[in-house]
C-alpha cells in the first residue's frame, strides 16, 4: 500500500526526521490561507499515489498569494495519469543547493534489507541506475540488528559528505530504518533529500509503501489499505464489488485459473495463439463450487468480456468441486456468454460429467481449451 | 538418489490441527511419507491422523527424531515456528504458509543459514520425491520416479509440467517448489547446485515466472557449475508492469523482473527455453539425447 | 530505579498483559470509594519499595467498606523498613488457584538476558533459588533476537502448564520481555502470576526496575528518578543536597578515595585494625579541586563524621589538585576535625608541600594513613 | 612474551577529540604505544596529537592496519562504536567509556565473540604490557617489567597493589582491568586462561571484587585448567548489602556477591588471598618460591 506525501511526511516527523514546514488543503481557499500562515514563497505539490508527478507538471512553486490561488486551481483540476488530485501538499519553499537520494528497500537477490544513497538526488533514480549504477551506493543490512550508525556514516561518505552532515545523514538512516522495521514497509525513499544554503539536511520529498502482507500487524494501516487497493480499471472495480481480486489486461477472454503460474501460463498461451486475455484470476488453491461461482460472476457481467476460459489442474482443487461452481453460476445467471473449461486431475471423470449436464464438454488438454476459446471469441 | 527427501525423511507438521494442515498429513502419509508427529501450541495431547500432536517442536525431536517439518501456521505466527524449528535442529524446513511479511522471512533465513538449516518457501507447496516421500501440498499422482530434476517458482503450473512428462513417460527424482514470495530459502541456485551433484538426475526442468531476478542470477552460474542440461519455462510474458500477478514475488517494477529479460539470460548461456508448458516434454527428450 | 508495584502494573498494562482491575488511593476516602466502585471484596496493598511488604503486614484483604476504611487507615500509618506508606493500591481480589512466578533480568555470569520462571510462585523466590533450584527454570535469550513465544512455551511446559495456558504464558512472557528491553528494564517480575478460578493467568503483583545507566535515553523517568534516588539516611540525604554521592556506612571515619575498588579497599583496611568508616565516596578519577572540595564539606559538616581519611593514589588524579582543593576547603570552612591524607603517585610532592601550608603531613603508605586516622578517631 | 598486548599492536583512539580521549592519545603515545590515527565521526580531516582524525573506524583500518582500539565515547555512542570496531574486523577493543547499558553490552558481547574479536571492559582502565605499550589510561609509572600476570576489576586498586610489586621489585607481564560493570567482555577466567599459556607469566595476581559471581566461577578452573599459582584480593568485605559501591557492578543483592563468598571460592582451591592491598608482595615472593 502507497502513501501519499503527506502521510508519509506526518510519520517520518513523529520519528524526528526533519520535514519542511507544511500544511495539506482540500481547496483554493485553504491553500491560499496556509501559504499566508506559513510565510511565501511556497512550494504547491499535488498529492497523488502514481510517480511521474513531476513531470506531469505537480509540483509548482508560487511567490504570491494570487499565484497560489491560480495555481492550486490549476492543480486541483489535474489528472495525473488518471488519478485525481484531491489535496496538495504546501511547504514553505527550501533553498536548496543539493539534493541527495536515499532509500530503504528489499534487496531480493541479497534477501535482505538494503540501504540505497546517491550524492545525485532529485533525478530519476532508477534511470540513474540504469546510467550509472556506480553513483549508487548500497547497503546490505543484518534484519536482526538493523543499520548502525556507523554504518550509515560510511555510506555518507562515499556519496561525498563531510563533517556534520555525515552524521546528520547517518541519523536520517538509521530513523529511516526504524519506520522500515516498525511499519513494515516495502520502501522508505526520500528523494531529494536535500542539504539547503545553511547546510541542514531535510527531506524535500518523500515515499513510504507498506507491505500489504504485513498489514495484520498494522491495525493502523488497515482501514486505510481496504481504500487504497489497486482498483484502476471499472472491470477490477466490479470485481471488488463481489469480492474478487483480478487483474484487467485489457482483452476480451476472461481467464480463471487455480495459481498464479498456472493461470499466468495459461495467458501467455492466449498471447502465444495471437490472443489477449481480458483479466487474471488466481481462484486459488482448494476453491469451493461457491468461491468459484463467485470469481466467474463479474466476468459474466461485464461486457468487454466476450468468452471465458477456465483452467483447472486438480491436485488440491477437487474438479467436482469446480464443476458443481460452474453449474450453479450457469443456472442460477442461465447466461450465454461462450465458456471453455479445462478439468484434469483430481476426480476429472466426475466434473466432466457434471458439465455435461449443461451441456458443457471439459477439455483435458489446456492447448485444446486455449484453441477452443479463441475460436469462440473470434466467433468461428 | 534424490535431493534433500527421501524415505527415510521424519517429518514433523506444525499446525497439524488446522484445515489445511490435517488434510495434507493425511495425503503425505498416504503417499508414504514418514510423519511421525504434529505440533500444535495449546493442543499437545491429541491426535491427529493417528499422530500424536505436541506443544512444541523439541518434544516431537526428542521422542520421534524428526529432521524434517512441514508448516501450516497462519502467517502471524510463522516466524515463530520457523525459528522454533531451526532451533531444535530441524535440517529441512517446508513453509507452506503464505503472506509472511518478507522482514520475517528474512530474518529466518538470516537464522536458518547461520546454523544450517535448509528452508523451502515460504508460500510454496513443497517438496517431492516420487515414489520416496512428499513433504508438501502437492497431488501425489502427477508424479512418477525418473530422471528429471524440477525446481519451480509456481505450484499448480509445477503439477501441470509434471504430469506432462509424466504423461511423455519421463520420470523426476526430486520435484521442489521453491516459492512465490520476494523472498524465499532455497533459491535456484541453491537446487541447481543440488541436482548437479545427484546422480539420478540426469537433466533438469527450471521454471521461472516474473519479478525479481532469480532466473537471471541463476542463468550465471548455468555452463559453468552447472553441467547438467536445463529446460526453463518462464510464465508471465503477457504482464503487466507494476501489478502482483497472484504471488507477491510475481511482479514487474520499473522494467525489472520481465520475462523476456529472463528468457534472454537463459537462452544466452544455451538453455532450451518452452514456448508453452506442453512443450516441455518434447524440450527434456531432445536435451537428453544430445 | 524502583518502581511502585501501581506504576509496574500501569506500564504491563499499557502493553496488553492482564492486570487486576485497580485504582490507587492517597487517602482512606480515596479507598472507600474506589473499594465501591470497583466492587467488594479487594485487596488493599500498601505501594512501598522496599521488599518484604507482604511480611510486614502490607498486603490485606476487605470485605466491606468498613473493613476497606479501617485497613487503609492502618496501612497508612505503617512504616514498612523505614518506608512510609504514601499510597494504596485497591484491586479486585482475585480468586486464585495456584500461583506462578515469573521473572527476566540480567544473567550477569553467561553475559545474556535470562527468564526466570517457577511453579512455586508466591514465595520468597530467592529462598526457593536456594533450597530447591530445580524448581526454578531459565531461559537465557540472545539479546539481539529477544524471547520467541516457542522458547517461552517449552519453560511453560517445564513448570507444568497444559493447554491454552502454555501459550497465555508464553504471550505475556513475551510482554514482559518487550517491557525489559524497551524499557532498559533490570527487573521485571510478576510473583505471584496467579492462575485464576477460570484458569486464566493475570498479574497479581508485579515489580519493575530500571537501570539507572541507561536512564538517559528514557526521558520519561529522569525525572522520577531524581526524586527516587537511594537517600535513606540523613548523611546520605545531606550529601545529596551538596551533589556528592556517598553509601553510608555507620561508622565515624569517613573515607574519600579516587576509584571505587581503592575506596573498598581504604574501608576493608579500617575493618581489619577494628574500625568502621563512615560511608564509601568515590571521588573518580581525575578529580579537580573544586570538585574535592564538594566532597569534603558533606563529612566536615555532619556530626558523626569524627575523623576524615582521604586515600588518593594520583594516577590520572593529580596529586597537587587534590592538596588545593583540601586547602581550599581549611580555608573557606576553617574545619576543625582530624584529616589523616594519604597522597602518592602524579605530582606527590607538589601536593605534600601544598598541604604542608595548611600544617598537614600526608602519608605515602596507605596502611600509615590508616593507623594515623584510627589513632585521631579514638582520640589516643 | 605478552598477553594480547605488545609493542606491535597498532591502535586508533575512538573518541579522540574528547577531553579524555585527546589527554590519554598523548599519554599512550607518551609511553611508547602506536596510536596511529583517532576517529571522532564528523571531525575527519583535523589532526590531534599529531594523529589524523578519521570519521570512520574503516579509514583508519585501511590508512593504518590499525589491529586495536580504545574507545573514550560517551555511553550513549558507545554501542555503535564498540560495533563499528567488531565489524572492520579489530582484534582487540578496550572500552573506557563508563554507564553503557547493559542491554547494550550484551548485545557488542554477543556480536564480539561471533565475530572473534577481544573486547576488554566496559568502564575499565585498560590493558598495559609494561615495556612494551598501554592502551588504557593507567599511569604508567607503577608498572615494571616482569614476571607477574595481573587482573583485576579495579582501577585505582590496581594500580595501588601494582605500584606495591613494582615498588617490592616484582614486575608485571601484562595488567588487564577488565571492568567495573556487571557485564563485561574478556572475563577473568579468559584472562587466566591467557596467562596460563604466556610463557613470561610465572604468577598470576587476580583482584576481584563484590558483586556477581565471576570470581566464585574463575575458582573453579584453578588447580585444573590453570596451574599458574595465584594470588587474589577482594575488596569491599565490608561493603553492605544492596548498595551499589561506585560501580555498577559492585553491589551485593539477596545475599549473593559477598566478598566472603569469593575469598572461600579462592580458599577452597588453594588459592592465597590476601588480607590487605599490602600485603600481596610477600604473598607473591611466597608463592614464587613454591
Amino acid at each position: 500500500m502507497k502513501l501519499f506525501e503527506y502521510e508519509a511526511k506526518e510519520i517520518m516527523k513523529s520519528h524526528g526526521l526533519p520535514i519542511p514546514q507544511g500544511f495539506i488543503a482540500k481547496s483554493v481557499d485553504e491553500a491560499v490561507s496556509i501559504a499566508e500562515k506559513i510565510g511565501l514563497p511556497v512550494m504547491l505539490k499535488a498529492q497523488v499515489l502514481v510517480g511521474g508527478r513531476g513531470k506531469a507538471g505537480g509540483i509548482k512553486s508560487a511567490s504570491t498569494l494570487d499565484e497560489v490561488a491560480s495555481i492550486s486551481k490549476y492543480l486541483f483540476s489535474l489528472k495525473i495519469k488518471d488519478e485525481n488530485v484531491e489535496s496538495i501538499l504546501i511547504e514553505k519553499k527550501l533553498n536548496i543547493m543539493k539534493e541527495l537520494f536515499i532509500a530503504i528497500t528489499i534487496d531480493r537477490s541479497e534477501r535482505l534489507p538494503v540501504m540505497l544513497a546517491s550524492s545525485m538526488g532529485g533525478m530519476d533514480i532508477e534511470e540513474i541506475a540504469k546510467m550509472h549504477p556506480e553513483l549508487i551506493v548500497k547497503l546490505h543490512i543484518d534484519p536482526r540488528i538493523g543499520i548502525l550508525p556507523f554504518q550509515a556514516r560510511k555510506v555518507a561518505q562515499k556519496i561525498g559528505l563531510k563533517e556534520r552532515q555525515i552524521i546528520t545523514f547517518s541519523d536520517i538512516a538509521v530513523k529511516l530504518y526504524k519506520i522500515y522495521e516498525e511499519l513494515d514497509a516495502e520502501l522508505v525513499e526520500s528523494n531529494p533529500l536535500a542539504i539547503t544554503n545553511t547546510g541542514d539536511l531535510i527531506i524535500a520529498d518523500a515515499r513510504l509503501n507498506i507491505i500489504d502482507d504485513a498489514l495484520f500487524r498494522h491495525k493502523e494501516f488497515q482501514e486505510l489499505a481496504l481504500k487504497r487497493m489497486p482498483e484502476s480499471t471499472e472491470l477490477e472495480r466490479l470485481a471488488k464489488s463481489k469480492g474478487v481480486r483480478l487483474v484487467d489486461l485489457g482483452g476480451e477472454i476472461g481467464v480463471i485459473g487455480n495459481g498464479a503460474g498456472l493461470t499466468m501460463a495459461t495467458i501467455d498461451m492466449l498471447t502465444y495463439y495471437g490472443e489477449k486475455a481480458a483479466c487474471f484470476l488466481d481462484i486459488g488453491g482448494g476453491a469451493s463450487a461457491e468461491e468459484f461461482a463467485k470469481a466467474l460472476t463479474p466476468l459474466i457481467e461485464y461486457p468487454r468480456v466476450k468468452a471465458i476460459l477456465i483452467n483447472i489442474l486438480g491436485g488440491i482443487t477437487r474438479c467436482d468441486e469446480v464443476a458443481r461452481g460452474i453449474k450453479k453460476v450457469y443456472e442460477e445467471l442461465k447466461f450465454t456468454k461462450p465458456l471453455t473449461v479445462r478439468l484434469s486431475g483430481t476426480n476429472e471423470e466426475e466434473g466432466q460429467r457434471i458439465l455435461k449436464e449443461i451441456g458443457i464438454n471439459a477439455f483435458t488438454s489446456l492447448d485444446d481449451a486455449v484453441k477452443n476459446v479463441i475460436k469462440q471469441v473470434r466467433g468461428i | 538418489m534424490t535431493i534433500l527427501l527421501n524415505r527415510e525423511n521424519r517429518v514433523v507438521v506444525q499446525g497439524i490441527t488446522g484445515r489445511q494442515g490435517s488434510f495434507h498429513t493425511k495425503l503425505m502419509l498416504e503417499y508414504g511419507t514418514k510423519v511421525l508427529a504434529g505440533v500444535t501450541p495449546g493442543k499437545g495431547g491429541i491426535y491427529v491422523e493417528g499422530l500424536p500432536v505436541y506443544d512444541t517442536v523439541a518434544e516431537a525431536k526428542d521422542l520421534h527424531n524428526v529432521d524434517t517439518s512441514i508448516i501450516f501456521v497462519p502467517a502471524i505466527a510463522a516466524y515463530d515456528a520457523v525459528m522454533e524449528s531451526i532451533n531444535e535442529g530441524i535440517k529441512l524446513i517446508v513453509v507452506i504458509t503464505e503472506g509472511i511479511p518478507p522482514n520475517d522471512t528474512m530474518k529466518f533465513v538470516c537464522s536458518a543459514k547461520e546454523k544450517g538449516s535448509i528452508i523451502i518457501g515460504p508460500n510454496c507447496p513443497g517438496i517431492i520425491s516420487p515414489g520416496e516421500a512428499k513433504v508438501g501440498i502437492m497431488p501425489g499422482f502427477v508424479y512418477k520416479k525418473g530422471p528429471i530434476g524440477i525446481v519451480s517458482r509456481s505450484g499448480t503450473l509445477t503439477y501441470e509440467i509434471a504430469w506432462e512428462l509424466t504423461k511423455a513417460g519421463i520420470g523426476q527424482s526430486t520435484v521442489i517448489g521453491i516459492g512465490g514470495d520476494p523472498i524465499v530459502g532455497l533459491t535456484f541456485t541453491d537446487a541447481l547446485r543440488l541436482f548437479e551433484k545427484d546422480d539420478e538426475t540426469e537433466a533438469i526442468v527450471l521454471i521461472g515466472e516474473i519479478g525479481g531476478d532469480a532466473e537471471e542470477r541463476v542463468a550465471q552460474i548455468i555452463g559453468k557449475e552447472i553441467k547438467k542440461k536445463i529446460v526453463a519455462y518462464v510464465a508471465g510474458r503477457t504482464a503487466p508492469e507494476g501489478k502482483r500477478m497472484g504471488h507477491a514475488g510475481a511482479i514487474i517494477s520499473a522494467g525489472s523482473g520481465t520475462a523476456m529479460s529472463k528468457i534472454k539470460a537463459f537462452k544466452d548461456v544455451g538453455v532450451e527455453v518452452a514456448e508453452r508448458p506442453m512443450d516441455i516434454p518434447e524440450l527434456v527428450k531432445k536435451v537428453m539425447k544430445k
